[in-house]
């Protein structure tokens, strides 16, 4: 099941390069069916996940490099099982909102498979080598994918960051980043003696023979820098809102939507994993750089007037919740971390989708220059507004119970990072509200009175898509919660044996 | 019993779902498949309630599931009846049927017409929610929702640029409210027991067990008063309930006037046990519910609009009955909820009914509609009536009870009461006179149809009999183990604080009369006269000010480009972008080392070798 | 002693001529300096007992390279060089000086490895007479010997191909 | 004898001799000279294979060559290089104004330079090898006689060359004053049972390190680099990128794990330094350049300082590296100079600006160029991403962690000026749109090398396991 | 007496002006005459070298460096020539249009 999720985007994209250039019916074609076979997959993945038993599940392993303990190992827990459906998700409804692509159609949806297969190639690996392998290979595509079909970012005209800026950044820096993290995997893979990039193996040598407390502190600053860089982490994060801006609106959507997710989806997998006594050192001083992230993240959201920018610097303000909810080191702020990873990467994905839609009629995303849109496309209105509430932490959508976990989770831990995080919200809402409001409310202008709604079912799909899983995790959170708690709380309990828990009246201190 | 608790909840959204999937274009589906919705949830209330009476069902009847199930952590989603909760399901059921029967009238022409009903349901079931939360969590998701709702319906109308901008503050006002409520529910959670594993959100598991030793219980009881500071629209976070008058009528009267904004007190009422034993945190609430009372009542004074005068009476009655739960009255404000529900809405109806008429809510253009639109102009006075407290009609009884209260527990307070009782009486028969009597100016208004005078002269009726249903009985029987301390009248103060409240309520309409009816001296001159504080409350008391400068100007302007100040010019220009250009300075620099000449090569090459070497002889 | 003398004298003359071959503005000054050098070093050579070499050193090197220099340095018409004045301040001054260090670091170098050696005299001689080398020279050195061949080959129909004048094609 | 040994060097001398009498045929008959030096190539492959049992005996010929599984490997790589060459020269050679053949028989003699220093046992040999090699590049870099670029190429390797090689002839002589001889038996004995090693060897293994620096462009001992990269015929400009690289590495390769070993505490943080020097100028260098021969010279200094960086282990694990590397950068080195022989003449020179929107004047050379460039960027799954992460993986398990850090930021700094190239193939607009024809050898050629460096990313274990046989 | 040592220093002083002349002079055909000169200098090491070990090979080894420096005259002298057609220069100087 893991290897047909994992190479069905690949063979599609072989299958494209079968194709002409101009054949782009079937072009579209085959990258839906490439990108709705993982989706099946993750369904399938998420209804048969074993809670009782835990751990990792459906593995899939072929040895490839015995000599340096390199297997092609592949497996899902909850965690990653959350993510991979998140992935399928977005991967899916990206491939359709996709369809506005005009231009080198072909070439668009061999990159767009090849990221789809990094991406789950990150979240199925077990093993250290292929997880570095599929996470590199997942950040190169997105260069020509927002290069070529990305846009540049304007502000009255003038443009602010052009997109090959943008794009170039964005590679660079997370490239920094992923060698950053090389460079402590490789210490970590020498260090532990147990010759082995195999992730369970790893961990059964490391809990045999724990790694000094020292050296893992050295270790885990080296991953955690690495991989926040695309979580990303204050104050790392100044590509994302401008890649965010400048991509093509599915690029967008995978790149917010899940792209970021890596980052912290590596942190919990990779050094809280393996290092706990680093964890245990290093996760608190991530506690208050991650308040950085939410407030000042929604600070600078505030001012900006381009859309994307604004859905950018939220992603990272919000991204900056799931850090937190890592940083507490606490099952249920675990549990909402990841649930948060889920939910936000539907809900921004839901978000890029929508300004996508109208920016390709409106051709402009710049705030004072919209309006009165909800006029003329209603459904898109309703979805952007449903958008703005789930990012705003609205109850009955994911992101709610997701932060609201966090919240609860760390509350013992960080109650003043906590309080920050609550304010958050608040901020949240100032600059959602904003754009609904300046996008879609207000007397209808005359410059978008030919644009057009989304009417047939079949533009209508992605959207209500990702409606419909946030609603659904959102209302109904218990099952995918359990799945998560399966694989988060175990994890927890390796890191904090004992939870040492503040005396209550000691806690606001 | 169960079932129809649970029905209770779900009635309403399983009809905003039938309107949000099938009946978005289907105008007759989507309004009547609402009204149904509540209508089915009213009776299930009602037979709970009958039940209750007759002690074939024993309250509090609790049924939950669990929504979130964590080792350590469970968060149940479920239904508590108990008299308080079903007497606001009542209230808010049954008011809510009303309105919604005559908004089918009252939207009939609207475009969004389903969307309108879709949110209304969805609006009555977050307030279900509410009502029926067993825990503090389920009471959030509701109060979160009834946000939402409100912001949805506020900006119903969001082609215009002013009930857009209403909507948006509503939510964002509420929010900044939200943040010290989520903390408090936090706290109280973090605190409810010394075990985290035993930790819980349940009112009653709470209220049984009460809080941990060592808990700030102080705290936490002004963080969970944030909410109702919000939601309740009470000073200083009263802005936006004026604004919210944007929405239309209906939305006013159903959520701005009855149900939504009574989820504060409710919801102090809901936790009186915990604020109970504060006394710091009652002076607090009883203080902001005076101070809300009486600036809310002197905003009504000058305001010109008719609805925007309902909102500022509702504030000062919400103020009122914060304050009467502050003084300790718990039975008294929530009595006075109950009444206040039935006129407010009431008089919100009647001048909705009025608007649909004239199309016309400035009262200086309105006038002399007694003639036009007479069972509206009947039902507008019998709600004006019973919001001045004159006797018999039910708000002579909920006032009473609050002023009873005060007048013995804080006299400051009971004289401020009985000042907002006079300018309440004032105020409303201003509009009266100014709207109602006298000649028409301008406007001739047409009468409303039937769809519309129904749903009036049902709540005219409870208006009217409000006071004779038993309520404080009621309302007394809901507090478990304890005596209901503070009943309605009958104390010893009574006959004298009815005295009191009846003269003031007396000179206020007499001064109304004569300064609008009669007019014996024009209003304009009373105001000149009274130049500063007229002009200090026309603008408010230059609390929006304050706030639109704290948001454009501080906020905004320091705060967000100060951030973004630093994220463009520190963060990408100095931190990236510095290294950036050093590394390409680098680049360059490096790159005129290659001069060309082969002999710069060779000596280059010689540098190296030296180096070597150098290295070798160590 | 007399190894002394000699030693000095072929020596001294051998770097004063190295000198003028670098200090030379006249090209075929340098040249005619530089035979000089492979002279006194044929000579050091035989004080070295590697006759054979000593007698490759002349013909080769002075019989034909040099032969070589001079007839490009004839083909070419070469003027004098004119010479920068105030080299010391230019890098190729920096270069001199460097190149003066590497001398005195190559001296420390040899110094610093000389371990009460005796006179080179002393030591038993190597066979360097001609059967002696050709012997070794087939048989050990039997493929360094031939792949010289190629390298000579490869080198002179480089210099070949280099050197011709193209015919201008014929369009 | 066993002559069997040298059954690959006799064939090349054999067809050096061949493409010496073929510069005779008729000019009209040039351009079948490509295939001629294919055959050649392909006999020496076809002598190379049947030679393979006798590796793993590791005999060696008279002390001067042997050969060993260590050398039969090289060679392979080498003899595909050449192959490429031949095909990358077949595409260039209306450029090349005469002597097709005598420039094949330099090829041949590089290669048989390399196949020397592949197989050396002694320090002559090393000499003679290198210059044999260094002797056709000089030649061939100035092979464009009518073009001032090429010349002053050829004169500036010429010069640097010879000068390194008198440092390196002046180190043997040290070495061999130290040891008694040049045999690396001998060299590597003294340095095992040398008491004391005397400063004079230090000096003359550092002269041998600056001469083999020379040749993998290691800095300081690079600058002749980018200036020759720019001026040389492209083909020749490969073949030093990848033969004469690749030459300079295996043989640091064989000294320093060889006859350099006892003294490896010595020589490591010089190469590490070395390194780090390297890797700056090469990786910062690149990034201002607009010549696209320019910027791959100064890339390939980038690689020498990963080279240098695997060495400086002096571990296995890093000589295994170093070899992966090497494959790794054949396969995509030669890639992209091929592409840049085949869009030259289309796009009009070798600026960067010209290879605007080349994907779309060419999808099938722009595509290839850019998996090329990525794998020298080390991104997965292409072959140079194996390559680094063995060799910083070996740098780790040095211990030397300061050193992975700097490799691991250039491989950043590398990644943006690649991308430069990418930008402009694939995002910039085109100045002319008609199609680049691709000849079907050079056709095929691309193929195989894109799918070396795909099967060489991904399917690492029998790579790993040929070379891990070297030891 | 003298000593290994002394020949050595001898080959290092030549060595050095060798360097020195390939630094300073400008003139390509000048440059090549100094490399020779370095050349040599490595021929007097290994020549003082095999004296001192008693050991032919050193002496062989010249020849063969005789040898390769004759090629490499060969090879030098003809990119000069070329040098000297193309740019009408052999200054080394003034060839350097490839740079940066």
């Amino acid at each position: 099941m893991l290897l047909t999720i994992l190479l069905a985007p690949t063979l599609g994209a072989l299958a494209l390069l079968a194709l002409r250039d101009d054949q782009h019916a079937w072009v579209r074609r085959i990258a839906v069916i490439a990108t709705s076979v993982p989706l099946l997959g993750a369904l399938y993945l998420a209804t048969h996940y074993d809670v009782a038993r835990g751990g990792y599940q459906h593995e899939v392993f072929v040895p490839w490099v015995a000599s340096l303990g390199i297997g092609f190992h592949l497996g899902v827990d909850g965690i990653s099982t959350m993510l991979v459906l998140l992935h399928a998700l977005c991967g899916f409804t990206g491939v359709l909102v996709s369809y506005s692509i005009k231009e080198r159609v072909k070439e668009y949806y061999l990159f767009y498979l090849f990221l789809i297969t990094g991406v789950f190639g990150v979240f199925l690996s077990l093993d250290l080598f292929f997880f570095y392998f599929f996470y590199e290979m997942a950040v190169i595509p997105m260069f020509p994918l927002i290069g070529i079909w990305g846009s540049d970012v304007k502000e009255g005209g003038k443009v602010r960051y052009s997109k090959e800026y943008a794009t170039m950044k964005l590679t660079i820096y997370l490239t920094l980043g992923a060698v950053v993290a090389l460079v402590g995997l490789l210490w970590l893979y020498v260090s532990t003696g147990a010759r082995t990039f195999d992730l369970p193996a790893l961990q059964q040598a490391l809990a045999a023979r724990p790694l000094d407390a020292s050296l893992q502190r050295w270790l885990f600053p080296l991953l955690l820098i690495g991989f926040g860089v695309i979580a990303p982490m204050w104050p790392l994060h100044s590509w994302s809102p401008i890649g965010h801006a400048a991509a093509p609106s599915a690029v967008s959507m995978l790149h917010a939507g899940v792209l970021m997710k890596l980052g912290s989806y590596a942190i919990i997998r990779l050094p809280m994993t393996l290092l706990p006594a680093g964890a245990q050192f290093w996760l608190p001083w991530l506690a208050s750089l991650c308040v950085m992230n939410i407030i000042y993240g929604g600070f600078v959201a505030m001012s900006q007037r381009d859309l994307k920018l604004i859905i950018g610097y939220s992603s990272s303000s919000h991204m900056g919740y799931v850090l937190l909810g890592l940083a507490c080191l606490t099952p249920v702020a675990l549990d909402g971390a990841v649930l948060l990873m889920f939910a936000h990467g539907l809900m921004t994905a839901l978000a890029f989708a929508l300004i996508g839609y109208f920016y390709e009629q409106t051709h402009t995303r710049y705030l004072p220059d919209l309006g009165g849109l909800a006029h003329q496309m209603p459904f898109i209105a309703t979805c952007g507004v449903i958008a703005a509430m789930a990012s705003s932490g609205l109850p009955g959508f994911a992101n709610f119970v997701a932060e609201l976990l966090i919240f609860l989770g760390g509350w013992d831990r960080y109650p003043v990072q906590i309080i920050c995080g609550v304010f958050g919200v608040v901020i949240t809402a100032v600059y959602m509200l904003r754009v609904v409001r300046g996008t879609f409310f207000g007397p209808a202008l005359p410059a978008f009175a030919h644009t057009r709604d989304a009417r047939s079912a079949f533009e209508r799909l992605p959207y209500l898509v990702l409606v419909i899983a946030l609603m659904v995790v959102g209302c109904w959170p218990r099952p995918f919660l359990q799945m998560i708690d399966a694989s988060a709380r175990p994890l927890i309990e390796h890191i904090m044996p004992v939870l040492p828990l503040a005396a209550p009246a000691e806690a606001l201190h | 019993m169960v079932m129809l608790a649970w029905t209770i909840l779900l009635a309403p959204l399983a009809a905003a779902g039938l309107v949000w999937l099938v009946g978005i274009h289907r105008k007759p589906l989507a309004s009547s498949a609402a009204i149904l919705g509540l209508l089915i949830a009213f009776g299930c209330a009602l037979q709970l309630f009958l039940a209750g009476r007759s002690g074939a069902l024993i309250l509090p009847l609790e049924t939950n599931f669990a929504w979130i199930a964590l080792p350590g952590l469970t968060i149940q989603f479920g239904v508590l009846i108990d008299p308080l909760s079903l007497l606001m399901t009542l209230v808010v059921t049954g008011v809510g049927s009303a309105i919604f029967i005559y908004a089918t009238g009252y939207m009939h022409d609207d475009a969004a017409y389903s969307r309108f009903f879709g949110v209304l349901s969805l609006f009555a079931f977050s307030m279900l929610t509410i009502v029926l939360a067993t825990n503090w969590v389920q009471l959030f998701m509701g109060w979160e929702l009834v946000g939402f709702s409100s912001y949805l319906l506020i900006g119903h109308w969001y082609a215009k640029p002013a009930a857009a901008e209403a909507g948006k503050k509503a939510f964002i006002v509420n929010r900044v409210a939200d943040f010290g409520f989520m903390l408090g529910i936090l706290m109280l959670w973090a605190y409810s027991s010394a075990d985290p594993a035993q930790r819980t959100f349940n009112f009653l598991q709470l209220e049984h067990a009460g809080l941990v030793h060592g808990a700030m219980p102080v705290l936490i009881g002004l963080l969970l008063f944030c909410g109702p500071v919000g939601k309740s629209a009470q000073f200083p976070l009263h802005v936006w309930l004026p604004d919210a008058m944007e929405g239309p009528t209906p939305v006013s009267a159903l959520i701005h006037a009855a149900t939504m904004v009574a989820a504060g007190v409710y919801l102090l009422c809901r936790a009186f046990w915990l604020f109970e034993g504060l006394p710091e945190v009652m002076t607090v609430i009883m203080w902001v519910g005076g101070v809300t009372a009486f600036l809310a009542a002197g905003l009504a004074l000058v305001e010109n609009d008719l609805k925007r005068i309902l909102a500022y009476s509702t504030l000062s009655q919400l103020g009122y009955m914060v304050m009467a739960l502050g003084l300790g009255g718990r039975t008294a404000g929530m009595y006075h909820l109950t009444t206040h529900a039935f006129f407010k809405a009431l008089l919100f109806l009647a001048a909705g009914s009025v608007i649909h008429g004239t199309h016309e809510q400035d009262i200086r253009k309105l006038g002399g509609l007694w003639h036009d639109m007479r069972w509206t102009s009947l039902t507008f006075l019998i709600g004006a009536l019973a919001l001045c407290g004159i006797p018999p009609l039910s708000g002579f009884f909920s006032k009473e009870a609050i002023l009873t209260v005060a007048f013995a527990r804080n006299p400051a307070l009971f004289s401020l009461g009985v000042l907002t009782a006079g300018l309440t009486a004032f105020y409303t028969g201003r509009a009266w006179f100014v709207a109602f009597t006298g000649k028409a100016r301008g406007h001739h208004g047409h009468e409303s149809p039937p769809v519309m005078l129904i749903p009036l002269f049902v709540l005219a009726a409870l208006s009217i009999v409000g006071g004779f249903l038993g309520l404080p009985a009621l309302i007394a029987s809901g507090v478990h183990g304890a005596a209901a301390p503070h009943g309605g009248a009958g104390h010893a103060g009574g006959l004298l604080v009815m005295a009191v409240s009846i003269a003031v309520v007396a000179i206020g309409l007499g001064l109304a009369w004569l300064l609008y009816g009669k007019q014996v001296v024009l209003p304009g001159q009373v105001a000149r006269a009274l130049a500063l504080p007229t002009s200090f409350v026309e603008q408010r008391y230059y609390i929006d000010e304050l706030y639109s400068w704290y948001v454009l100007h501080v906020q905004q302007r320091y705060i967000a480009r100060s951030c973004e100040w630093v994220e463009q010019r520190v963060i990408i220009d100095g931190l990236v972008g510095g290294i950036t250009a050093l590394t390409r300075w680098l680049g360059f620099t490096v790159r005129l080392l290659q001069t060309g000449r082969v002999q710069a090569y060779v000596l280059v090459f010689l540098v190296g070798i030296v180096w070597l070497l150098t290295s070798a002889l160590h | 002693m007399a190894e002394a003398v000699f030693f000095y004298l072929f020596t001294g003359a051998m770097l004063a001529a190295a000198w003028s071959v670098v200090f030379n503005r006249q090209p075929l000054y340098s040249v005619l300096s530089l035979l000089v050098v492979m002279f006194c070093l044929a000579a050091l050579f035989v004080m070295l007992q590697a006759y054979f070499v000593a007698a490759l050193q002349v013909l080769l090197y002075a019989g034909a390279v040099l032969v070589l220099f001079l007839f490009v340095i004839m083909l070419l018409n070469l003027a004098p060089e004119a010479l920068a004045r105030m080299r010391v301040f230019t890098w190729q001054g920096g270069g001199a000086l460097l190149g003066l260090w590497l001398a005195f670091l190559l001296a420390r170098i040899f110094a610093a490895s000389a371990q009460d050696e005796g006179a080179l005299s002393a030591a038993s001689a190597p066979r360097g007479s001609v059967e002696a080398v050709g012997q070794l020279l087939f048989e050990k050195y039997l493929i360094p010997f031939e792949l010289t061949s190629f390298i000579i080959l490869a080198a002179i129909i480089g210099a070949v191909t280099l050197g011709k004048r193209e015919v201008p094609a014929k369009r | 004898m066993p002559w069997g040994l040298l059954a690959p060097e006799l064939g090349l001398c054999l067809w050096i001799l061949v493409m010496l009498l073929a510069d005779l045929a008729p000019a009209t008959r040039k351009p079948q000279l490509s295939w001629l030096a294919l055959g050649g190539i392909g006999f020496t492959a076809v002598l190379l294979a049947w030679q393979q049992p006798l590796w793993a005996r590791g005999e060696s010929f008279q002390s001067m060559l042997a050969v060993t599984h260590f050398s039969g490997l090289y060679k392979c790589f080498f003899t595909a290089t050449a192959a490429v060459v031949v095909i990358m020269t077949r595409q260039f050679q209306r450029h090349l104004p005469a002597h097709l053949g005598a420039f094949y028989m330099l090829l041949f003699t590089a290669l048989l330079g390399t196949f020397v220093l592949a197989s050396m046992r002694d320090l002559l040999m090393l000499f003679l090898g290198l210059e044999l090699l260094t002797f056709s590049l000089y030649i061939m870099a100035a092979y464009l006689k009518a073009e001032a670029k090429s010349i002053e190429a050829g004169m500036k390797y010429l010069i640097l060359g010879s000068v390194s090689s008198g440092f390196l002839v002046y180190g043997i002589a040290l070495l061999y004053g130290f040891a008694g001889g040049t045999s690396f038996t001998q060299v590597q004995n003294a340095f095992t049972y040398a008491l004391t090693v005397p400063a004079t060897a230090y000096a003359g293994m550092v002269l041998v390190l600056a001469g083999l620096g020379f040749k993998i462009a290691a800095s300081p001992f690079n600058l002749w680099v980018p200036d020759v990269y720019e001026g040389a015929p492209t083909p020749v400009v490969a073949l030093l990128s990848v033969g004469s690289k690749m030459a300079g590495a295996m043989a640091l390769l064989q000294l320093l794990t060889g006859i350099f070993a006892p003294i490896a505490a010595f020589w490591m943080p010089l190469l590490a330094a070395l390194s780090v020097a390297t890797l700056l100028y090469g990786n910062l260098g690149a990034l201002a350049q607009t010549n696209i021969k320019r910027l791959l010279g100064y890339s390939s200094i980038g690689h020498a300082g990963y080279l240098l960086m695997g060495l400086s282990t002096g571990s296995v694990a890093g000589a295994e590296a170093v070899t992966y590397y090497l494959l790794a950068y054949l396969f995509s080195t030669l890639a992209v100079f091929l592409v840049v022989i085949a869009a030259s003449d289309a796009v009009g020179g070798d600026a960067l600006e010209d290879y605007r929107g080349l994907s779309q004047r060419s999808g099938f050379l722009a595509a290839v160029m850019f998996l090329g460039l990525l794998s020298l960027a080390g991104v997965p799954p292409l072959a140079g991403f194996v390559g680094k992460l063995l060799v910083l993986l070996a740098t780790v398990e040095s211990g030397r962690l300061w050193l992975v850090a700097v490799g691991a930021v250039n491989v950043a700094i590398a990644l943006y000026y690649y991308l430069l190239i990418v930008k402009r193939m694939y995002l910039d607009a085109p100045r002319q749109t008609q199609p680049i024809a691709v000849p079907a050898a050079t056709r095929v050629t691309l193929y195989v090398l894109v799918l070396g460096i795909l099967v060489v990313g991904i399917w690492q274990a029998p790579f790993l396991r040929w070379i891990s046989a070297i030891r | 007496m003298i000593t290994l040592t002394h020949y050595l220093l001898a080959s290092a002083l030549l060595f050095a002006i060798g360097v020195v002349g390939v630094l300073t002079r400008r003139n390509v055909l000048m440059i090549l005459l100094c490399i020779e000169l370095m050349f040599n200098a490595a021929n007097l090491a290994f020549v003082a070298y095999a004296r001192a070990l008693g050991d032919t090979g050193g002496q062989i080894i010249v020849f063969f460096i005789i040898a390769v420096a004759a090629a490499e005259v060969t090879v030098g002298l003809a990119i000069t020539i070329l040098l000297s057609r193309q740019f009408k220069t052999l200054n080394a100087d003034e060839v350097s249009f490839l740079k940066w």
